[in-house]
């Protein structure tokens, strides 16, 4: 038990603030047009049921994604950001999905290193057929969000 | 001022079931910039699509936010509302209420309402900046280059050009045909190859709108779709074509001997030669790095014997420039090395052979005369064990995909066996029988029944030399025993492999290849025939394994991509690409390296008004550009932007939910 | 480490021979024993030149403003510098034929305290990479050392380095000095500065901050080449060095990249990428 | 003027800071990443109010923040909804210690600005509810000119409370302001009268401290000058070294410039009015895309002369107060003193 609050305290960047009794994480997400919303549409027509926390912004590619748009996320209103794009190799524009993965690779990390959670900032592979996959990958960082509560860090004021 | 239309639709009960929708529509009310939101049961009606149209004029909408089922479902026949109205279509957006939330949160009528609402409100955040696009038109050359003159060339150039579209059809060798020459008869039907093959190659010849350039490569393929501009080199042949007549006094004389390549190998032609008979344009080349004149400055007896005077060894290779609009790549294939075989005894006994060299002896016009001898000692073979799958499906050896085609012209080499030497025997070894295609299974059984042909199932382990014969050992698998056959011949189906230089050819023409070197079409399911670059076709075998009616098939749906390219004056394209503000542009070209399009290029411009002092930015090809948005995110001073997917309109997603 | 003679007659030979419009070297403040970058632009300047281990100030830096552009400059690069200098001409920044370059082979340059400064101890290539002259003799590129800083922060919990980071945001007062002493910022305008970015980022609070440091460092993530001249323009001395370092060791370990700027054409490692790169941290 | 003076000695001083940390909200120079700041103080450990001139940051912050909520509103389809924001926290009754002499003519130069046509009541309001209690220097740092910009004995009512050090370890303190006045009194326990005594002291440790100066100017003499120095090519040479970064008008104690911006989240906006400097090139850029001052050597001559000239001409005092913070920020160390001596001089030659 004590152990489980240590490894608590160690792995949550403010453990002195507690979560609203009604609160909710919010995820943002944004997919990359070709795969993982496709795949999202799927779960949709398959009718799989993920949690209602994220919400969802269409890319055309994962390369699209600049680092500052999960940055601006973070700091406004949500508390953890999920990007997915094609699985390597199925990029619809044959390479932007490399280029994407090694800029989340040091965005992750150096937003851990200034004092987010790793589980902040998920990124998947999801393709047009992985409908089951992506109510997976939500539901785990949903999940993964909740237990680590609210984000409080650098948040704007407003938000 | 924004004044955007709020359009929630019901999706009959799909999304009012999980959504409260009336709700929606008020939360929607409330954002500043909504002047107007109403929900209906069927958006996508026309009385729905009625209801924006009345809504843009009367309430003097600047943007559209339609609230209903995927974009990717409805989004074209929202646009098309929104056109019809007078409206520019890509003022919309389309917010997900259905597939994002009805559909999958339908325990919590709650949090999916809310989630709509959301989702709303960054659709009407995101079309506040939202621009008026246009459609895109670039102009095209209507002229078409096809590279590789064999059955997959050949189709393409013949349907490009019915439909009277000039083409350039480029070949690297002397003549035209490729592999399908050098077939005797074809499966499943057993018509003779150069029957049916040769008109089409004289169609090409005669063809008004068919350039054909033999003995020639493409160098260079600068542009972009509608909009390329090849150098071709024609190398030097040392004949004159236009006065060449055919006649074959040169070949006859010379006495140069080298390896014939059309009949691989097996017997010998000259060094000045025409490949085979019915070569297409029926004129001799001589080969440069054989004939003694060229080398040595010595002989000459080819011009000495041409009556027409056509042989002229000054001749140099010459570029010539083309400009196109669509390219068709049909490179065909070569054949595995099977030499990884040692336990095969691949190159150390003479009587075993590859199953091309196996059809070059039994062509009619073949080294033979159509009849297979055994190459160590000339006779005619009487058991021959014909071995599938060398190289094919085998990881550890070879490669891991199936040919395609060994089945099936293995069967055909057990029948034009039994045709031309009546008591022999074939035995097959082989791993399974794949003989899925119009009259193949009928064709199988039909070698099976006719020939008698033994169908062993089965690896062969070893081939050793016992006297003048071969003993294959293999495992009959169906009886689970060792098996050894001894053979007078035996016949390796190696497997197919890409043309050598498709990975320079790709490199050249910007578009991409597997670790095989098959060149990459855009989707292995919905764009097999296109290539992810604009206006490149893929036809035959350079982009997989294909028999002829395939290889046909799929390039006359290259010529149909082709045509259809033509078919208007201009190429329309989504005008969802970047573009590129030079004032912020600090010319670093990071751009120019991320783009896997080579969309980017560089100009100049002045540094300042009026400045004669000149500094670099980048470029973007709107005829190129597929709209990824790679250069974008890697933009550090933010200079180039993606229209449709603007920073400002992601941004004021981010802020909205 | 004292070539200062060597440097007056290079400088002033390139003068008289007309090789070059501007010199850029060092000089004493004339208060105390620092030193600050000069601009000279005619030989009789020459001898205020000076090049010891204190000659800090990266002065790549000063190839991106107005003054210095389309000029033949002359200029002293030592290891870190010339990588920096390498970038800019990877991305036409500088001409090449423009430059007069004199490299050193540095031995490291000393902090406000007197001793050899964290970066020249941990130095990668001390030797200038991009050179018409090299002064000193060359030591060659050494192993890699993940940054001492780093370390200490990598074994504090998640809490901890929440509670060091928020003290250097906060503290921030958003001036810029970081980004316009940084030779590889040389954006005419800074993303930060622009639109997209001030609409909710236009502030001096410590969110800002945030955003425009994160950013900033990410805009330089696989080209920092640990100049540190940030670090010593930055009015409240925070240790800026730690975002750039840790984005250099991410890189560094991960994607099996060179230093930033080793070689003429290499952009970095976010304009290229490998097939194996890690997919592990991908659900 | 009479003023109320105490003395006491080193451990009574001490005692007197803690007394007032205890009593008042107090803020102090408050060392992080080598820099002293003016933070909110607990304790007396906490702080240096004697921290070294150069690693001390301004007071300006306390007065004008870095950034400040202007205003917030909510932007639905009803209306836009102003509402004020949360309450000024710097407003309330507050002690700040450790503050420099330079510092506080900084907030004496700043009144002028401040209270001229519009009076800004935020700035008002917390200079009116501040004390300022500051020890006297006595030695110069390197950068230091602040004696060459009107710092005499007679100025010193920039500060509520000064603190001065005597012979024999004794220090006094004295109240230069009412303001002060009525505090010191009220926080004169354990304290000694000393009124009258102090004025020959302090004059004799003022004339060591104004002897320790390296750099000395006649201002009069150089504003004079640079009046006519507008097209002066000195501007172009002098500063050509500088790399544009802002620092010092960031750190600057007088140096006011401001930007307007909000940050708007959904239908909640906040307006911000924070720090901008004139070395900024986007600075003085105008809709239309007209910028005057796009090169360096212009922004340069525009705070040089705003610092000497702009700033008398209009409200009869000089803007620069000699601190030296901006020399000691910038990373290539240029002296304002050094550019304004040049410009001036080169109108001789």
């Amino acid at each position: 038990m004590e152990a489980e609050i240590k490894e608590k305290i160690v792995s949550m960047e403010k453990p002195h603030m507690e979560a609203p009794p009604d609160w909710q994480p919010v995820i943002m997400g944004i997919l990359c047009n070709w795969c993982s919303y496709a795949g999202s549409d799927l779960t949709g027509t398959s009718r799989i049921q993920y949690p209602p926390n994220i919400r969802i912004i269409r890319v055309p590619c994962s390369s699209r994604v600049d680092p500052w748009f999960i940055i601006k996320s973070l700091q406004t209103i949500a508390d953890g950001v999920l990007i997915s794009g094609c699985h390597p190799g199925d990029c619809h524009y044959i390479s932007g999905n490399y280029y994407a993965r090694r800029r989340f690779l040091v965005t992750k990390k150096l937003l851990n290193f200034v004092g987010f959670h790793e589980n902040r900032v998920q990124f998947s592979w999801v393709s047009a057929a992985e409908g089951a996959k992506f109510a997976k990958v939500v539901t785990k960082v949903t999940e993964d969000i909740r237990k680590l509560g609210p984000l409080h860090l650098y948040k704007k004021e407003n938000s | 001022m924004a004044r955007v239309g709020v359009f929630v639709c019901f999706c009959g009960a799909n999304i009012a079931d999980f959504v409260d929708v009336p709700a929606v529509t008020e939360e929607a009310k409330k954002i500043k910039e909504v002047k107007y939101a109403i929900e209906y049961k069927y958006m996508c009606s026309d009385p729905g699509q009625q209801m924006i149209r009345d809504a843009i004029v009367q309430h003097r909408l600047t943007s559209v936010v339609v609230a209903a089922c995927s974009p990717r479902m409805h989004e074209k026949t929202f646009r098309k509302a929104l056109s019809d109205a007078g409206m520019n279509p890509y003022l919309l957006e389309v917010a997900n209420i259905r597939e994002h939330s009805s559909w999958v949160h339908q325990k919590d009528k709650k949090a999916a309402t809310e989630k709509a609402s959301d989702l709303i409100r960054m659709a009407v955040a995101k079309s506040i900046a939202n621009e008026q696009l246009h459609e895109i038109s670039v102009p095209v050359t209507k002229r078409a280059l096809v590279i590789g003159g064999g059955i997959a060339g050949i189709q393409a150039a013949l349907d490009i050009a019915d439909a009277r579209i000039p083409v350039v059809l480029v070949e690297k060798s002397p003549s035209i045909g490729g592999r399908m020459a050098q077939l005797d008869e074809t499966f499943p039907t057993l018509d003779c190859s150069q029957c049916i093959l040769t008109p089409k190659m004289v169609d090409v010849a005669s063809h008004p709108f068919i350039e054909l350039l033999p003995y020639s490569e493409v160098m260079e393929l600068d542009g972009y779709v509608g909009n390329y501009k090849a150098k071709i080199k024609r190398k030097a042949s040392y004949v004159n074509f236009d006065t060449c007549t055919g006649c074959g006094a040169c070949w006859q004389k010379c006495p140069v001997k080298v390896p014939n390549e059309f009949n691989m190998g097996i017997d010998k032609r000259k060094a000045i030669y025409s490949p085979f008979p019915q070569a297409v344009p029926n004129k001799p080349v001589i080969d440069a790095e054989h004939c003694t004149m060229l080398l040595k400055g010595k002989c000459g007896i080819c011009a000495k014997v041409c009556e027409k005077g056509s042989i002229d060894y000054t001749m140099q290779d010459e570029i010539v420039e083309r400009e196109i609009g669509a390219v068709v790549v049909a490179t065909g294939y070569d054949l595995w090395d099977p030499s990884p075989y040692e336990e095969y005894g691949v190159g150390r006994y003479k009587d075993i052979i590859t199953s091309l060299e196996f059809e070059r002896m039994v062509s009619a016009n073949g080294p033979t005369g159509g009849v297979p001898v055994r190459p160590s000692d000339g006779k005619v073979p009487k058991r021959v064990v014909f071995i599938k799958c060398v190289g094919s499906r085998d990881e550890a050896k070879g490669i891991e995909y199936c040919s395609k085609i060994c089945c099936m012209y293995t069967a055909k080499h057990a029948i034009l066996l039994h045709h031309k030497v009546h008591d022999s025997h074939a035995y097959i070894f082989y791993m399974d029988i794949r003989a899925a295609g119009k009259g193949y299974e009928e064709f199988v059984k039909r070698a099976q029944v006719e020939t008698g042909a033994t169908y062993l199932r089965g690896r062969v382990s070893k081939i050793y030399k016992k006297g003048e014969n071969l003993m294959v050992r293999g495992e009959d698998a169906q009886l689970g025993q060792v098996v050894e056959v001894e053979a007078d011949l035996v016949v390796l189906a190696t497997a197919i492999y890409p043309y050598k230089d498709n990975p320079d050819l790709a490199r050249l023409l910007g578009i991409s290849y597997d670790k095989y070197g098959y060149l990459s079409e855009a989707h292995p399911k919905l764009r097999p025939v296109e290539t992810a670059k604009a206006g490149i076709y893929l036809a035959g075998c350079t982009q997989a394994p294909k028999d002829i009616p395939d290889t046909v098939a799929q390039a006359s749906a290259a010529a149909a991509k082709v045509c259809g390219l033509f078919a208007g004056d201009t190429l329309k394209k989504d005008p969802m690409i970047s573009t590129v503000n030079t004032e912020f542009c600090t010319g670093c070209q990071n751009c120019v390296t991320v783009c896997p399009y080579q969309a980017i290029v560089t100009e100049e411009i002045p540094l300042g008004h009026g400045s004669k002092e000149m500094r670099i930015v980048a470029k973007v090809n709107e005829g190129v550009c597929q709209g990824c948005g790679s250069c974008v995110a890697i933009c550090r001073s933010m200079a180039i932007d993606l229209a449709g997917f603007t920073d400002m309109q992601i941004i004021n997603e981010i802020v909205s939910i | 480490m004292d070539y200062t003679k060597q440097i007056q007659d290079i400088a002033g030979r390139l003068f008289s021979e007309g090789k070059i419009d501007i010199f850029i070297g060092y000089r004493n403040t004339g208060f105390d024993e620092n030193q600050v970058p000069v601009l000279i632009h005619q030989y009789k300047d020459v001898d205020q030149l000076l090049f010891t281990d204190k000659s800090v100030f990266n002065l790549a830096n000063y190839l991106k403003y107005e003054h210095t552009r389309n000029k033949r400059v002359g200029l002293i690069v030592k290891g870190c510098d010339s990588r920096a200098l390498n970038l800019m001409l990877t991305e036409s920044q500088v001409k090449r034929e423009n430059l007069y370059i004199i490299g050193i082979a540095c031995e490291g340059v000393v902090n406000e305290t007197g001793e050899k400064a964290q970066n020249c101890v941990e130095c990668m290539m001390p030797d200038a990479v991009v050179y018409d002259e090299l002064l000193g003799s060359a030591t060659g590129k050494r192993e890699y050392q993940v940054n001492a800083d780093i370390r200490e922060l990598d074994e504090k919990t998640l809490t901890d380095r929440v509670e060091y980071f928020e003290e250097i945001f906060e503290n921030c007062i958003r001036c810029n000095a970081c980004r316009h002493s940084c030779p590889l910022c040389y954006c005419a305008k800074c993303c930060i500065d622009q639109e997209t970015a001030t609409l909710f980022h236009g502030a001096n609070t410590t969110s800002s901050a945030f955003h425009a440091l994160m950013t900033w460092s990410l805009h330089l993530a696989g080209r920092c080449v640990d100049c540190r001249n940030c670090e010593k323009a930055c009015p409240i001395h925070l240790p800026l060095h730690l975002l750039h370092k840790l984005n250099e060791k991410v890189i560094y370990e991960n994607f099996q990249e060179n230093l930033a700027g080793m070689t003429e054409g290499d952009r970095g490692a976010f304009y290229k990428y490998s097939l194996s790169d890690p997919d592990d941290f991908i659900l | 003027m009479k003023l109320t003076t105490y003395s006491t000695d080193q451990a009574g001083l001490q005692a007197f800071y803690e007394a007032i940390i205890r009593a008042h909200d107090t803020y102090g120079p408050v060392e992080k990443f080598g820099k002293f700041d003016f933070k909110k103080v607990n304790s007396l450990s906490e702080c240096d109010p004697e921290s070294p001139i150069p690693r001390t940051m301004s007071v300006k912050p306390l007065f004008f923040p870095k950034s400040a909520k202007v205003m917030k509103y909510t932007a639905t389809s009803a209306g836009t909804e102003l509402s004020d924001t949360a309450e000024d926290p710097l407003a309330g009754k507050r002690v700040i210690l450790g503050v420099k002499h330079c510092d506080a003519r900084g907030l004496q130069v700043l009144d002028a600005v401040y209270k001229w046509d519009y009076i800004d009541t935020d700035y008002e309001k917390r200079r009116e509810n501040t004390i300022l209690i500051s020890p006297r220097c006595d030695q110069a740092a390197t950068h230091c000119f602040c004696t060459s910009l009107d710092y005499d004995l007679e100025t010193l009512d920039a500060v509520d409370v000064a603190v001065i050090n005597g012979a024999d370890r004794k220090i006094y303190l004295q109240a230069r302001t009412e303001k002060g006045e009525t505090f010191l009194k009220e926080n004169a326990t354990g304290l000694t009268s000393a009124n009258g005594s102090a004025e020959a002291e302090m004059k004799k440790q003022y004339e060591t401290f104004a002897a320790s100066f390296r750099l000395k100017m006649n201002y009069q003499e150089i504003n004079e000058r640079m009046q006519g120095q507008f097209d002066s090519p000195t501007f172009e040479e002098v500063p050509s070294s500088c790399v544009s970064c802002n620092t010092c008008a960031f750190v600057c104690p007088t140096c006011h410039c401001f930007k307007i911006s909000d940050e708007k989240i959904r239908d909640k906006g906040v307006r911000y009015k924070s720090y901008d400097s004139c070395n900024n090139v986007y600075f003085t850029l105008m809709a239309g895309g007209h910028n005057p001052r796009p090169v360096k050597y212009r922004r340069w001559r525009q705070r040089a002369m705003h610092k000497f000239v702009y700033y008398k001409e209009r409200f009869g005092v000089n803007l620069c107060i000699g601190c030296g913070k901006c020399t000691t920020s910038c990373p290539v160390n240029i002296s304002i003193f050094e550019v304004v001596t040049k410009v001036a001089s080169s109108m001789q030659e």
